[in-house]
């Protein structure tokens, strides 16, 4: 496809193909709570990604000889629906899929109290449903939402966004047409209160300056992603509560 | 699957209430759950639907590729059905290729629509011999609560009427996409209907724990004259032949009624 | 390939391609016992289609997870061999075959007692060395006398019959032919002393008026195989007998 | 492959015997067992034989394909050789893909028939380079009493003796089948002969339990005029130099002795 | 990955020797271990090279091979780069498919030959759409040791420095071999530098011992023109930003000094 | 690629196409010890062929169910790494591979004293890194020293080479332009002090006359790579000693 070059205003150069600010992230929507039999989920949709995170757990681990003396043993699988993307593929993990359920599993271990839990195991289990750029980041904010919502006790939530480099500006929360069209893509993970970076990842170039920009960029995305995760646990006690409530005032 | 102590004492329960006519959830024994469907969830399949029945919840999603057509039918379209029972929708599913829960459930749901002649395969064919579009349907079970075959079949009816292929023309023997869609060629709307066999009496639309406790389950497909178009019997258990009858003909009414859920006319 | 359009005379509606009448079954020859290690086994010929089952067992679960604490856990799997077929197909197991091993388990399940054995396992292997149509009826025919071979106690025998429609009739135990080219092909597998249907399927579309019909006539087919399963076993029984007495004779 | 007391106990007394020159089951140590063979037993398949060599039971089915030729020899026809185990055959056999001994056995009886040039593979090609003839041989065990690899080279080649090819034209670059058949062109006889090895002599023709208990186990395949076109050492223990020459004299003779049974000339 | 409370203690030890500057094998916590690196030792290979990195040795391949372009990018060469974790290299690596660490180890590498440009994939297209030479990178680890990242991306570096592409023409669609070869088009130089994280302190280049106590780990990739085009983060553990900061510092000055071992102008 | 036939000279029909006569090995180099953490370890260069066999144990046998009671469990990875032979293969084992692990472990059952350790495994792993015709046998000559370096007690040393047929000439050692191009290739492994062939395999076809004549030169080369192989470890004990008295110099 050729792409005109146009040349653009003051104002123009600072607004993305999809009009948001260079600063700025996609349409977030966070839902808490949405699946009857994992211990814990969450459901998010960023920009057209649509993910779903379910956690069981924990649990004894199986087989026993995978048990760890005196934790948990975090497990997770990443994992992409076969009509999520342009061409279908295939259900079976790729070597992508097996990359990032490790890294993504390495994202969380530092936010678990993985010692509470000795000789059990949590599974994570991460379904993209619809895939748009940075599914890796959405599926961390909500897997850590199911981590919460199953009641596991965390040190913080992980919080996880991507920053990147396109057409040589610095922007947040690419998509999938700026990061494959883009010169950098740099997602990172990050827990708010341990100022602990847990995941970090990049594809591209970017000079040393353009890096830390970079780096700084994704975690202030990180930090107004961990607010709305905030809010979303909220309204998911509200709605418990309310329900608790109604069963009262109905008895 | 489990034959504890407690497993056969709630089994009693379960069968004792079924003698009284009565279901766990309240339900008459040939009551369905409440469906809910919404189409079109996942904007980047060329079709999609997802399924809430009860508690069970089923993503059917559906992507048109090109490919070769069968060397038996060479201006046919190819049709295949898939089934992932996802480990978040219960502790009891696995990571790993399709077991056999997972391939009965995609090939009694793909029985039932190539015996209808849901969709016209012959409308699907490019070159023959050579390129024709293959219709993958995908059942993505997202949350397991009984009934899987049931809710996979309507909700992937529902998401082929949702169905859009796209234009294209054919130059020096390569397929080119072209602007605009079609909707897929539909014919023919089959409904499933799972009866569940309970201390020798059916129920319809099983919950989980109808399941863990059923002698035997049969599926009957049923097009859009009535006819039968796909069987299944399934589990430990036999039926009787009258009790077959029986839910050939509730099936028939069962199957109108869901019919109008994905079915607008 | 063109098919002729032939104006029947009376009679001639009622015989099929190959000579057969409407609710007529293949030739069916079957032996018991034909195998040297396996502890049942029994052979099956029906029409074209050649089947062997062989049945191990009951004997100790294996992995012993799998076990069952209250009864034996039964194993089929239903495998064709490369060359049953016109088209060489792969020796490892298709979708298909897996589908076929399940349904075929579930056929037996009603007819074995199972809790006489807890924490065992018995296997049922059906090879299907040259296939013809119908071929999970007969491999349910020969593996019903296997596990009988193997002294299993059987409630009953289970027979299997398929009917179906083609050509606008509708006709008993269709070979491939008639599968490929007719209307509706309807498995069934009975266990005529129970008055229970085990297994069931259906291809194809038929009124609720050709459905009851065609149910019935593979009952029919169900009893007549009965008749047959036997009489081999009792030609077994007999054969058997007669070694004894020829032993005792000799000595 | 048990390492039991029991297992122990038979080892010797089985060793004891073969010193005497004698075996369990009265044969001579240089006895083969009864061999009977029939062709033609798979009408589907393009070729087949059915071997009971003792109890041991072994059913070879051929198939031809058309596929491509490999790349270093493009006018040749291919050759595969497959085996299966197949559990109802042994306790021992599991289901699932080809273990060891499996794929020995099949490259054991594909040496020979490769080897002695068996098969005019250069008869094969349909069109150089692009498409020439597969030849399936489809080794398949139906009981297993020792000596697998003798029976399955001796069936495979009375199946190769009995396969038909069907007539063809190449027309414009498609093969279309056409009515009739020749046969497959069979230019040599290979027959592999095994020695077990116990307590130091030489039995042939093992059966399942010598096998159990031999120290090492060797074929030796023997072409029409006598040469060595295959041979496979197996087992833990070794042969002396000595014995492989005396083994292969012995191989000879009993090579044209089976080589009758499935050779009319 | 031991949790015991040997492997506590010995983790206590090393994060005290790390607090107090100092490392098990007397380097300073931002010394590399002496690489050595030889090219050309496996000559059947278009490319290879061998490296030691202290006791960890990786040997790289190269092969070219001529296959179908991806449909995005019709006139770009396959770049595939696949890791082998034989067993021979630990006792702690199994045979069987690669598993979680040997692909991560094969696509960090990718990634940073990938982001940094440094084959000239364009170069390396025959036809485009229909052929081009895919470059297949293999790593090979013939014994763990630590710090398996670096060690195979400078030995792939050095490889691919080292690798010739046979000469060819197209004749009516068909690639020819001709005599003579050329060099892989090489543009860019990219290194990778890994950080562990002991006891709050960064060291480079981790040994085994290292790894088995760290709590995270960093690898940057860094270009000829000393950008960052690759970051992986792994383990249990976490950086804070400072230590990201101070570890892409250091990554430059160590890339620059690892460069020149297989880089000569 | 056509052969030209030139008449050879007296001289000239005993030379083969690289230049060795008959009965000449292949150049040969061995170093015993080379990797630091298998248990023991050789490699061998024969002509272009390198080869790198390691060994670990005798080890607890895992998993539990495949010990063997009263002896060790031999086992035996043969590999080839994807870029030793001309075209890349893929480093999923085929079934050659398959079939080589096999004969190879049983090539060294009967020289090691497995009955020393029950319950135990000993893991021979052999990696092909070029291929070049004969790499079962060198295989076999580096993975008995490699067995040797690792303490393992041994009957004797297994030496393995093989001798064939190549333009109606009975030769040594073939490489792998003389294996495909050849009449007969017969790989033999031989444990000198025993008298023992513990491996022989043949492809092609010789006459009774020829097979004695090649197996005997077979066995004459394997009694060379003896010599070479007994020189190797004694290399590698001088190297040892040496070290130890250098450290004890240097204290």
């Amino acid at each position: 496809m050729p792409k005109k070059k146009v040349k653009k205003t003051a104002n123009e150069k600072d607004i993305r193909h999809d009009g948001r600010k260079l600063n700025e992230l996609r349409p977030i929507k966070i839902e808490v709570g949405v699946l009857g039999n994992a211990d814990g989920s969450a459901y998010i949709e960023q920009g057209k990604n649509k993910i779903l995170a379910g956690v069981y757990g924990p649990k004894e681990a199986h087989p026993k000889h995978l048990a760890l003396p005196d934790r948990t043993r975090l497990r997770c699988r990443y994992h992409m629906a076969p009509f999520s993307v342009q061409e279908r593929r295939s259900p079976a993990p790729s070597r992508r899929d097996i990359e990032l359920s490790k890294v993504i599993r390495e994202a969380f271990e530092p936010s678990v109290f993985t010692e509470y839990y000795p000789r059990t195991s949590i599974d994570i289990f991460i379904e993209v449903l619809q895939a748009d750029g940075g599914t890796r980041c959405a599926s961390i904010t909500a897997a850590s939402l199911a981590l919460a919502d199953a009641g596991i006790p965390l040190r913080d939530l992980v919080s996880a966004c991507a920053a990147g480099k396109v057409d040589g500006r610095i922007v947040l929360d690419l998509d999938d047409k700026e990061d494959k069209e883009g010169e950098a893509d740099l997602p990172l993970a990050y827990m708010s209160s341990q100022n602990a970076i847990t995941l970090l990842q990049m594809d591209g170039m970017l000079t040393g300056e353009e890096f830390d920009q970079t780096m700084n960029l994704a975690l202030e995305g990180c930090k107004q992603i961990y607010q709305l995760q905030k809010e979303a646990l909220k309204a998911k006690y509200l709605e418990v509560k309310e329900a608790i409530n109604k069963e009262s005032e109905e008895q | 699957m489990t034959s504890s102590v407690v497993a056969k004492v709630k089994q009693r329960r379960m069968a004792d209430l079924v003698s009284l006519g009565k279901r766990l959830d309240e339900r008459g024994l040939m009551d369905y759950r409440e469906a809910q469907v919404e189409t079109g969830v996942v904007e980047k399949a060329e079709g999609s639907a997802r399924i809430r029945l009860g508690k069970t919840e089923v993503l059917v999603g559906i992507k048109i590729g090109i490919g070769e057509p069968f060397s038996d039918v060479p201006n046919q379209g190819v049709l295949t059905v898939n089934a992932e029972l996802v480990p978040l929708a219960s502790p009891t599913f696995e990571p790993g290729p399709p077991g056999e829960d997972a391939i009965e459930l995609a090939r009694v749901v793909d029985r039932g629509i190539r015996e209808s002649k849901a969709i016209d395969l012959e409308n699907l064919c490019i070159e023959p011999g050579k390129k024709v579009f293959i219709v993958f349907i995908d059942l993505y079970v997202l949350n397991y609560d009984g009934n899987l075959i049931d809710a996979s079949a309507l909700a992937a009816l529902a998401a082929l009427l949702n169905t859009k292929v796209f234009n294209y023309e054919v130059k020096e023997g390569e397929v080119q996409i072209k602007p605009g869609y079609k909707s897929l060629p539909i014919r023919n709307y089959p409904i499933a209907i799972t009866f569940a066999k309970i201390n020798d009496k059916l129920v319809v639309d099983p919950q989980l724990e109808e399941e863990q406790v059923m002698d035997a389950r049969l599926t009957m497909t049923i097009e859009k004259d009535e006819k039968v178009c796909a069987l299944q019997k399934a589990g430990n258990g036999y039926f009787r032949i009258q009790q077959i009858s029986e839910a050939a003909k509730i099936a028939r009414q069962k199957a109108a009624e869901l019919r109008k859920l994905v079915v607008k006319k």
